[in-house]
C-alpha cells in the first residue's frame, strides 16, 4: 500500500574490484526480491538487468575496491551522481583480500600471474572506496550479511537509523549457545575484535572467526596479538589479520608483517612464474 | 516438615537417578542439566540419565577451559560451564510486542510470555545465589520482568553441591558456596556409587517422598561433609577480600590501574554474557518493508559495547576504561545500593571464558586492595533519600519517590494522538499528545514519557506541562527518530508509556524561596515546576528563573518568560552570544548568580541542562549558600529506554530513569560531574 | 565635598569598595566621578589606547567584538556592580573591546592617570585594589571559558538519510 | 545494406552474467576478421595471494574469486590437498561434500536460467519485468534458487563463501534433523525441476549448429562433479591432475584472463552440455528421463543457446541427487579427518557449475603453499566463445542492429560465462568492404 504513494527511490548496484558475491546477496532476498522492487526502481544493476542507467541515483550500493585507473575514474564520476553512496562488502570497505599487495611489489606480483603484464593496467594497490569519495554508509561482511541488507533498505525507507551494531562477533556468539572457540578449543577466535552482523557464523560452526567483517570500534589488537602469541609463533599471529579486512587500520601493522614475511619486499627470482608453468 | 527431611538426607543408587528424571517427566517438566558438547559443559535437555556427561572433567584458568575424559562413573565431575542458567531463566532473546501501523493508526500487542515447565538439574551452590540476585534484581519491586517471573516460576531447582573446585572458583569468599543453603527444591551431593540427596521445599518434599529413597548411612553423610570441606579448603587461596570491598571500590575511581586493564580488555563483553546475574538488554525493532508491522525484542546487551551508554544527550562512557569500571564497580559495589546484595556469585565464569584471561580478583586486589591499618575511612558512597534531610515535609504535591513510581518492564506503549505539532525553535518544535489512556496525564513535574513510533526505538521525552487534556513536549530534533516527529500531522497516532521517573519535589520548596536554573531546552522539564509555584504564588517565597540560552533566537516559550515575569517570578535571562540587536545580558547563566546570597535563607534550586552548565551552576550555588541536598538536578540527558532495567541509563547506583531524572546532587556524591560514569 | 562622600560612600555599597579602610576608599574616592551615558553612548572602543576605568552603578554596557561579514557580537554584558575598562590599569593599557551603553547607565568613573598614580604610591592600597580588580577579571575569564564550550548546541545524530 | 562504408553499432555493457567483458568484431567484406571477447578484470592476483598461506587458509582465499561459485573453488582446492596429504575422507564426509556442491550447482543453475537466460526467450530486459507478465515462472525460479542456497547454507553457515570446508571434511557436520528441512522441501523442488526441464525445451532458440570439442570430468558411477578423470569427446582420458600435460593457457593481449586451449592450439568447450554428453549416461534416472522426454539429446552439444536445457536437466539431477543424500544421510563418525602436511604438488579438477575447474599448488615442507595455478571454466570456454562468436556473426549481420546485437549477447550468455571483472563494453563494429 506504501508503495504506491511515495515515490520510489531510484537505486543502483554496481561493482569494482570483487568477486560478485555482495550484489548477489541482493538477489539472494528472494522472497524479499520481488516486493523490493516494487518499493525501490533498480535502474542500474547490471549483473541482473540490461535495462541501464548512468543516474543520477537516490542510493548506489558499490561493490568491490579500487584497483585500476578505470575504477577510480569511474568512482568519482558515480559519486557525483547519487545522493547515498553505500559500500557494500571488505572490498569496498576495506580494500579486500586483494589489499594484501598494497604491501608488496605489485609488477613483481603482476609478472608471477601473466606472463605477458605489459598487457594488464592496474594500480599498485587496492583501495577502500571511502579513501577516494565520501561513504555515506556501509555493509560490513566478505560478504554482506542479507539481513543486514534488508534493514538498510527497510531503514531508508522508513527513514530510521539501520540497526547496524558495532559490537563483537562474542555477544551473537553467547546467545546462541556457542561454546568459545578460542577458549575451549585453542582456537585463535578474531571473535572478540570482529564487527557483529554475521550471526556469529564461524563458531558455530567449529573454526575461529577469520573477521571477515572487519575491525569493531576500538579494537584491541595487540592485547589478543600478544595473548595469541602465548601459544603460536609470531608469524601465525600475524597471519590471522592478512585476511579480508588487512587493510583496515587496527589489522593493518600484523598484516603487513606477515606479507613480508611471505613474500618478501622485491619481486622474486621465480616471478616468471605459475601463469605460464605450463 | 523441610526441615525434618532436611536434617535426614537420603541416599540415591546411581542407577535409580533416572526414576528422579522419570518423576520429574511425569509432572510435565523439561529436564535441562549438562551435557558435554563441543569442548564444554554445556546446560540443555536431558532424556534420561544416558545424557549425562559422565566421567568428564574440567579444568578451568584465566581463558582457558578444557574437557578431560578421566576414570571415574561420576556424571557431575565438574564445575560450571560457560552457560549459566540465566540462559533459561532471562533468555538472550525474548519478544517484547509487536507495533503496528496503518496510516495514521497505531497499535501495541504486548508479548504474553508462556513457559514451558522446567526442572533445573545440577545447579551449583553458586548457581543458586545467581538465581537469588536474579530474583532481587526482575522479580523483586515494581520493576519486576514478568517474563522472569513467569519462567522462574515455571522452573524446579534440583541442585549439586560441589565436591571440587577448579582454579577459578572463588565461592567462599563470596560467601555462597560451596555448601548448598537454600533456594533449592531437591539438593544432591554426588558420591561414587551415588547420590545423597535431601529436599529443600514443599514440591522437593512431594518428589522425595514418591521417590522414597533409602536413608543415607552415617558413612555416606560423613563423605558429603569431607567432600564439601575438601572443597572449600582447595579455594582458600584463591578468593577476594569482599569484606569493605564496596566501599573501597568507590574509593579508587580514579586509580590508574583502570586504565592498565583497559589496554588488556578487549570489550568483547564475554565476561556479560557469561555471568548469571549480568542483567543488561537492549531492545530491537524487525520491520517489514514498509515500516507497518514491527516486532520488538529484548536481546542481552553488555556495558561494555561501544554504544551501550549513548543514551539521549550523548555517549557517557566512550572509553574502554570507563566501561570495564562501570562493570567492575556496579558488580561489586553499586550492586549493594540498588539490591541489597553483591553482583557477583563467585563462580568464575568471567575468569575463564575472558579471551585473555583477566582475573577480577587480581584486578581486584590491585585497585581495592584492604586499606592498611590504621584504616583510612573510605569515603561514604551517596545516601539514597539524602534530598530529604534537612527538608521538612509540606503536604501538597506528594513528593514519591522511585520505588512507588511502578513503571513497566515491557514496551506496552499505550495509543495517544497528535493535536498539534509547531516549530518553537530553529531545532525545536512543540508536541501535543492527547493520550487514550487519561491516566497517562497524571504526570508530575519532571517526569518524563517514551513517545513511540512503530518502526522506532521509542524516544524518552520530558513533559513540558500538562494542559487541556494534553501532554505539552518540546522536542529537540536530534535523531531520525525525533526527526520523524516532526512530520506528524494532527490526528496521526503514536505509542505513549508513562509517565515515568521521580519528578522535581516541589513540596520541599513550599514556603522557601526557589531558584530554577535551566540551560537551552533544560527548560521544558522545568516549565511545570514553574507552573505549580505560579498556581500558589503566595505559598513561596522570592522566586527566580535564571534562563541561558545559545542565542535569543534558541530561547524557548518567549511569551511565557514575560507572562511569568508579570506574575511574580523573578525572569533573568542571559544568552551565549547576540548581535547588537539584544539589549538583555551576555554571558553565562552562572553570571546571573553571581554575587547573589542565599546564605541563611531557607531556598531551594533546582537545575537542568547541559552537563558542564550543571556543574558551574552547582557550584556557583553552593557559593551562594544553597546545599547540595537543597539543589536538585535533571539527569534527563542519560534517559534511554525507560523500562527500568536495562541498565543504559545508569548512574553509579541509580537508574536515572526510575530513580530519577531528578536527582538532589547530595545523592550523586562525587558522581556528578565524573567523567566516565 | 558632599560629592566625594557620596562618591565614596557608592564605592562603599558595591562588592568592590566592601571591606576597604576608609583610608583606601577616601583614596579612591578623590579620583572617582559619577558619570551618565545615555543608550547607545560609546564608552570606548576596541584597542584605544586611553579609555575610562570604572564601576557601573545602574544600568547594562555590552562589550562587543566586531567580526567581518556578523557585524558586532556582544560577547558580554556588564551589570551593575561591575568593572568596565579594567584594561587600563592592566599593561598594554589598550581597550580589549568595544564597550556601548545598552541603557541608561550610570558608571562610577575614576581619573585613570590619576588612580594608577594613587596605587603606584600607595603599595597597601594596591594590595586591596588589585585582588578585586583581579577577582572581576578572573570571573570573565571563567565565564568565556563556558561561552567558548558552546554547551547548548548538541551535535544531531548521523543519519544517512 | 552497409555500402556507406564503415557503420558502427554499439550497445553499452554486456549484461545478466556474472562479471562483465567487451567483445569487439570486425567484419570486412561480409567476413568476421576478427572476434574477440576482452575480459578486463581488474587483476586480484590470486595466485599470488595463497603464498605463503596454509592449506585451510587457502580454502577461505579462493572461494573469494567467485561469488557465485564459491563451493567450486573450495572443492577443487580441498580435494587437490586431500589428495596429495593422503587423507582419508569419511564416506559420509564424502557424501556430504556431494551434496553441498549440488546445493551450489541448484542455486547458480537456478540463478543463470531464470534470472540472467530466461529473459533472452522471453524477451524482457530482467527477470523483474518477466516476473510482470510470468510470475509463477520467476517465483518458480526463486524458490529453487532459495533451496539451493539453503543447502550451501545449512552446510557451510551461509550462501556465499560458506566457512566449513577443511582440508579432512567439515569444521562441524550437521545433525540429521538439521537436514528435515530438506529432506520436507525436495519433492516440490524436484516437481519445480522437472517443470523447467519442460518449460526450457519449449524455449525457441536461433537456429545455429557446430560440431564444438566437449571436455568434462567423467566419473564410472555418479555425474561428474568431485571426482573422475578428465575426458572429451576425441578420446582424451587422463587424471586430474595431468591436465597441464593436455591444456595450457596463453595471455592475448585484450584479456586479462588467461585463455586455456589445447597444446595445438584448439580451444573447447566446458560446462552442462559438454557433460551431458560426456556423462549423461551417469545421470539420476529422473534426469535422464526428463532428458529423454526432451528430444533434444543430440543438439545440446551442437547448438550452444540449447545450454539451457542441459543447466535445466543438471538442476534436476542436482536436486535428485541431494533428495537421496539426505534421505540416507547420517551424521559422520569423523566430521574432520587427521592429516599432516606434506611438501608437493596438489592439484586437483572439479566441475564448477560452468566447467572443469583445475587448481595446482606447490606446498613446502612448512606446509604452506609456495606457488599456484588456478584454471577457471571461463578462461577454458573463452577461446570457444570466441570460435562460435566468429561462425555465428555472419548470420545475424543482416538482421535489425538491435536484433543483432541481442543475438550475440544471447550467445555468450549461453555459456553462462563468470568472469569477475570490471566495467566494459561489448561492441559490434562492422567495417563496409
Amino acid at each position: 500500500m506504501e508503495a504506491e504513494i511515495t515515490p520510489r527511490p531510484r537505486v543502483g548496484v554496481v561493482k569494482l574490484a570483487s568477486c560478485d558475491g555482495c550484489q548477489l546477496t541482493l538477489l539472494d532476498l528472494e522472497e524479499q526480491l520481488l516486493p523490493l522492487t516494487e518499493r525501490f526502481e533498480l535502474i542500474e544493476f547490471p549483473e541482473a538487468t540490461s535495462r541501464r542507467s548512468s543516474g543520477p541515483y537516490d542510493v548506489l550500493l558499490v561493490e568491490g575496491s579500487v584497483s585500476t585507473p578505470e575504477q577510480l575514474e569511474e568512482i568519482v564520476h558515480l559519486r557525483g551522481q547519487t545522493r547515498l553512496l553505500v559500500t557494500i562488502g571488505a572490498c569496498a570497505n576495506a580494500g579486500g583480500i586483494q589489499a594484501l599487495r598494497n604491501w608488496a611489489d605489485e609488477p613483481a606480483w603482476r609478472a608471477a600471474v601473466y606472463p605477458t603484464p605489459d598487457y594488464v593496467a592496474s594500480l599498485a594497490t587496492s583501495t577502500p572506496v571511502a579513501e577516494h569519495v565520501q561513504v555515506d554508509a556501509e555493509l560490513r561482511g566478505c560478504p554482506i550479511d542479507p539481513r543486514q541488507l534488508l534493514e538498510l533498505l527497510t531503514a531508508l525507507r522508513i527513514g530510521r537509523r539501520p540497526q547496524l551494531d558495532g559490537e563483537s562477533v562474542c555477544l551473537e556468539c553467547k546467545r546462541r549457545g556457542n561454546v568459545c572457540v578460542l577458549v575451549a578449543g585453542g582456537q585463535p577466535c578474531l571473535g572478540p575484535l570482529t564487527q557483529t552482523g554475521c550471526g556469529a557464523i564461524c563458531p558455530a560452526y567449529g573454526r575461529a572467526c577469520y573477521a571477515c567483517f572487519g575491525p569493531r570500534e576500538q579494537a584491541n589488537v595487540p592485547s589478543l596479538h600478544g595473548w595469541l602469541g602465548k601459544e603460536l609463533p609470531q608469524v601465525q599471529v600475524d597471519r590471522l589479520f592478512a585476511g579480508f579486512n588487512a587493510w583496515s587500520t587496527p589489522f593493518r601493522d600484523p598484516a603487513e608483517r606477515a606479507v613480508r614475511h611471505a613474500h618478501g619486499n622485491a619481486a622474486e627470482p621465480d616471478a616468471a612464474g605459475s601463469g605460464a608453468d605450463a | 516438615m523441610v526441615i525434618a527431611a532436611a536434617s535426614s538426607p537420603a541416599f540415591l543408587p546411581r542407577g535409580e537417578l533416572d526414576r528422579l528424571l522419570d518423576l520429574l517427566h511425569d509432572d510435565g517438566r523439561t529436564v535441562i542439566g549438562p551435557m558435554a558438547r563441543d569442548g564444554a559443559i554445556v546446560y540443555d535437555e536431558i532424556r534420561s540419565a544416558a545424557d549425562l556427561p559422565v566421567g568428564w572433567t574440567d579444568e578451568q584458568a584465566p581463558g582457558r577451559y578444557r574437557l578431560r575424559q578421566v576414570d571415574s562413573p561420576r556424571q557431575f565431575n565438574f564445575t560450571v560451564g560457560p552457560q549459566g542458567w540465566k540462559r533459561f531463566t532471562q533468555p538472550p532473546r525474548v519478544p517484547l510486542g509487536t507495533a503496528t501501523r496503518d496510516g495514521v493508526k497505531v497499535e501495541f500487542e504486548t508479548a504474553t510470555p508462556e513457559p514451558r515447565r522446567l526442572a533445573f538439574l545440577g545447579v551449583r551452590a553458586c548457581e543458586i545465589a545467581a538465581l537469588l540476585v536474579q530474583d532481587r534484581v526482575l522479580a523483586a519491586g515494581p520493576f519486576a520482568d514478568d517474563d522472569f517471573r513467569a519462567r522462574r516460576a515455571n522452573a524446579l531447582v534440583v541442585a549439586m553441591q560441589c565436591t571440587r573446585a577448579v582454579s577459578t572458583c572463588f565461592c567462599t569468599s563470596m560467601g555462597t558456596g560451596p555448601e548448598v543453603t537454600d533456594g533449592y527444591d531437591l539438593a544432591l551431593t554426588e558420591l561414587d556409587d551415588g547420590f545423597v540427596i535431601k529436599a529443600g521445599s514443599q514440591e522437593g518434599e512431594r518428589l522425595l517422598g514418591k521417590l522414597a529413597p533409602g536413608k543415607a548411612d552415617e558413612a555416606q553423610q560423613a563423605s558429603v561433609a569431607d567432600g564439601v570441606a575438601a572443597c572449600r579448603a582447595s579455594m582458600a587461596d584463591q578468593g577476594v577480600a569482599a569484606e569493605g570491598l564496596p566501599a573501597r571500590l568507590m574509593d579508587r575511581l580514579d586509580n590508574p590501574r583502570w586504565m592498565e586493564v583497559a589496554d588488556r580488555c578487549l570489550a568483547c563483553a564475554n565476561c556479560t554474557m557469561v555471568c548469571p546475574t549480568c542483567f543488561c538488554t537492549s531492545v530491537g525493532n524487525v520491520s517489514d518493508l514498509d515500516g507497518a508491522i514491527n516486532h520488538t525484542e529484548r536481546r542481552w546487551d553488555s556495558c561494555f559495547n561501544g554504544d551501550f551508554a549513548r543514551v539521549a544527550g550523548g555517549n557517557f562512557r566512550p572509553r574502554r576504561q570507563d566501561r570495564y569500571r562501570q562493570w567492575l564497580t556496579h558488580k561489586f559495589a553499586t550492586w549493594h545500593e540498588q539490591f541489597g546484595t553483591s553482583g557477583c556469585v563467585g563462580c568464575g565464569r568471567c575468569i575463564a571464558w575472558c579471551p585473555v584471561g583477566i582475573d577480577v580478583r587480581e584486578e581486584l586486589a590491585a585497585i581495592a586492595p584492604p586499606y592498611e591499618e590504621p584504616a583510612a575511612p573510605p569515603t561514604p558512597a551517596p545516601i539514597r533519600g539524602a534530598m530529604l534531610d534537612g527538608l521538612s515535609p509540606l503536604p501538597m504535591v506528594s513528593y514519591s519517590p522511585a520505588v512507588s513510581q511502578p513503571a513497566p518492564l515491557r514496551a506496552d506503549s499505550s495509543v495517544a494522538t497528535v493535536r498539534a505539532v509547531a516549530p518553537e525553535t530553529a531545532d525545536t518544535f512543540m508536541l501535543w499528545i492527547e493520550p487514550r489512556d487519561a491516566a497517562l496525564l497524571q504526570a508530575s513535574p519532571g517526569q518524563f514519557v517514551m513517545v513511540d513510533q512503530p518502526g522506532f526505538s521509542p524516544v524518552p521525552i520530558s513533559i513540558s506541562r500538562v494542559a487541556d487534556g494534553a501532554l505539552w513536549l518540546t522536542v529537540r530534533a536530534a535523531g531520525a527518530a525525533t526527526q520523524a516527529f516532526t512530520s506528524l500531522e494532527p490526528g496521526a497516532q503514536v505509542g505513549l508509556r508513562g509517565p515515568l521517573g521521580r519528578g522535581w519535589p516541589i513540596d520541599r520548596a513550599l514556603g522557601r524561596d526557589v531558584v530554577i536554573v535551566a540551560g537551552g531546552i533544560g527548560l521544558a522539564p522545568l516549565r511545570p515546576t514553574i507552573d505549580a509555584v505560579l498556581a500558589q504564588r503566595d505559598r513561596f517565597g522570592q522566586v527566580l528563573l535564571a534562563y541561558g540560552a545559545r542565542t535569543p533566537g534558541d530561547r524557548l516559550y518567549l511569551k511565557e518568560l514575560d507572562a511569568w515575569a508579570n506574575a511574580g517570578v523573578e525572569v533573568a535571562q542571559i544568552v551565549d552570544r547576540a548581535g547588537p540587536e539584544w539589549l538583555g545580558q551576555v554571558g553565562v547563566v552562572t553570571q546571573v548568580l553571581d554575587r547573589r546570597d542565599w546564605h541563611g535563607r531557607d531556598a531551594v534550586a533546582f537545575v537542568c541542562g547541559p552537563e558542564r552548565m550543571m556543574q558551574a551552576t552547582v557550584s556557583a550555588l553552593r557559593t551562594a549558600g544553597i546545599t547540595r541536598r537543597r539543589i536538585f538536578v535533571s539527569m534527563e540527558r542519560h534517559m534511554d529506554c525507560g523500562i527500568g532495567i536495562c541498565g543504559h541509563c545508569q548512574i553509579g547506583p541509580f537508574f536515572v530513569c526510575r530513580d530519577g531524572p531528578v536527582f538532589a546532587v547530595a545523592e550523586l556524591g562525587d558522581l556528578f560531574g565524573r567523567e566516565g560514569v | 565635598m558632599s560629592i566625594e562622600r557620596s562618591v565614596a560612600t557608592e564605592l562603599g555599597t558595591g562588592w568592590f569598595g566592601a571591606g576597604l579602610s576608609p583610608h583606601a576608599l577616601t583614596r579612591l574616592a578623590d579620583c572617582a566621578s559619577t558619570r551618565t551615558y545615555a543608550t547607545g553612548d560609546v564608552l570606548m572602543r576596541e584597542g584605544d589606547d586611553t579609555h575610562p576605568f570604572g564601576i557601573v552603578s545602574s544600568g547594562r554596557v555590552a562589550l562587543r567584538l566586531l567580526v567581518p561579514e556578523r557585524g558586532a557580537i556582544t560577547i558580554l554584558t556588564v551589570e551593575p556592580g561591575d568593572l568596565v575598562g579594567w584594561s587600563a590599569l592592566v599593561a598594554p593599557y589598550r581597550a580589549t573591546s568595544t564597550a556601548v551603553a545598552v541603557e541608561p547607565t550610570g558608571l562610577l568613573e575614576f581619573d585613570v592617570p590619576a588612580l594608577r598614580r594613587v596605587l603606584r604610591e600607595d603599595p597597601p592600597l594596591a594590595a586591596t585594589v588589585y585582588p578585586r580588580i583581579l577577582e572581576a577579571v578572573a570571573r570573565r575569564l571563567g565565564a568565556t571559558r563556558h561561552q567558548l564550550l558552546d554547551l547548548y548546541t548538541q551535535q544531531a545524530e548521523h543519519v544517512p538519510w | 545494406m552497409h555500402e556507406s562504408g564503415e557503420v558502427d553499432f554499439s550497445v553499452r555493457q554486456l549484461t545478466r552474467v556474472e562479471g562483465e567483458g567487451r567483445l569487439s568484431l570486425t567484419v570486412s567484406g561480409g567476413e568476421v576478421t576478427q572476434a574477440r571477447l576482452e575480459i578486463f578484470e581488474a587483476p586480484r592476483y590470486f595466485e599470488r595471494l595463497v603464498v605463503g598461506r596454509t592449506p585451510d587458509e587457502v580454502i577461505d582465499i579462493v572461494a573469494r574469486i567467485c561469488g557465485i561459485c564459491p563451493v567450486a573453488y573450495q572443492m577443487s582446492a580441498v580435494h587437490a590437498f586431500e589428495r596429495l596429504f593422503d587423507v582419508a575422507l569419511d564416506p559420509e564426509v564424502r557424501r556430504l561434500r556431494r551434496l553441498f556442491y549440488c546445493g551450489e550447482w541448484i542455486e547458480s543453475h537456478a540463478l543463470h536460467i531464470y534470472l540472467l537466460h530466461a529473459p533472452d526467450f522471453l524477451g524482457y530486459p530482467s527477470a523483474v519485468e518477466l516476473a510482470g507478465d510470468h510470475p509463477d515462472v520467476v517465483q518458480r525460479g526463486l524458490r529453487l534458487k532459495r533451496l539451493g542456497n539453503r543447502i550451501v547454507a545449512i552446510l557451510g553457515g551461509r550462501p556465499i563463501h560458506p566457512v566449513s570446508v577443511r582440508v579432512g571434511g567439515f569444521s562441524r557436520a550437521p545433525r540429521r534433523g538439521e537436514l528435515d528441512e530438506l529432506r520436507q522441501a525436495l519433492p516440490e523442488a524436484i516437481a519445480d525441476a522437472q517443470e523447467t526441464v519442460r518449460w526450457a525445451a519449449s524455449l525457441e532458440p536461433p537456429t545455429y549448429t557446430r560440431e564444438a570439442r566437449l571436455v568434462a570430468l567423467r566419473h564410472p558411477d555418479e555425474y561428474p562433479m568431485n571426482d573422475g578423470r578428465i575426458v572429451s569427446s576425441d578420446g582424451l582420458d587422463i587424471d586430474p591432475p595431468a591436465w597441464p600435460d593436455a591444456f595450457e593457457e596463453r595471455q592475448v593481449p585484450w584479456s586479462n584472463a588467461l585463455q586455456a586451449v589445447s597444446h595445438d592450439g584448439a580451444p573447447y568447450l566446458l560446462g552442462p552440455s559438454a557433460r551431458v554428453a560426456l556423462a549423461g549416461d551417469t545421470l539420476h534416472p529422473l534426469a535422464a528421463d526428463a532428458l529423454r522426454a526432451t528430444a533434444l539429446g543430440g543438439e545440446l552439444a551442437t547448438n550452444v543457446f540449447r545450454s539451457i536445457v542441459a543447466r535445466s536437466v543438471e538442476l534436476l539431477h542436482a536436486l535428485a541427487e541431494a533428495a537421496d543424500i539426505v534421505e540416507v544421510y547420517s551424521e559422520p563418525a569423523v566430521h574432520l579427518a587427521p592429516w599432516e602436511p606434506r611438501a608437493g604438488v596438489a592439484a586437483w579438477a572439479t566441475e564448477a557449475p560452468r566447467g572443469l575447474l583445475f587448481h595446482r599448488y606447490e606446498v613446502g615442507d612448512d606446509g604452506l603453499v609456495q606457488r599456484a595455478q588456478i584454471v577457471p571454466p571461463t578462461s577454458q570456454n573463452q577461446a570457444a566463445i570466441e570460435h562460435d562468436l566468429r561462425l555465428f556473426a555472419p548470420s545475424v549481420l543482416e538482421l535489425p542492429h538491435a536484433e543483432a546485437t541481442h543475438r550475440l549477447e544471447q550467445l555468450i550468455r549461453s555459456y553462462d560465462p563468470c568472469i569477475s571483472c570490471a566495467t566494459h563494453f561489448l561492441d559490434l563494429r562492422v567495417e563496409g568492404a
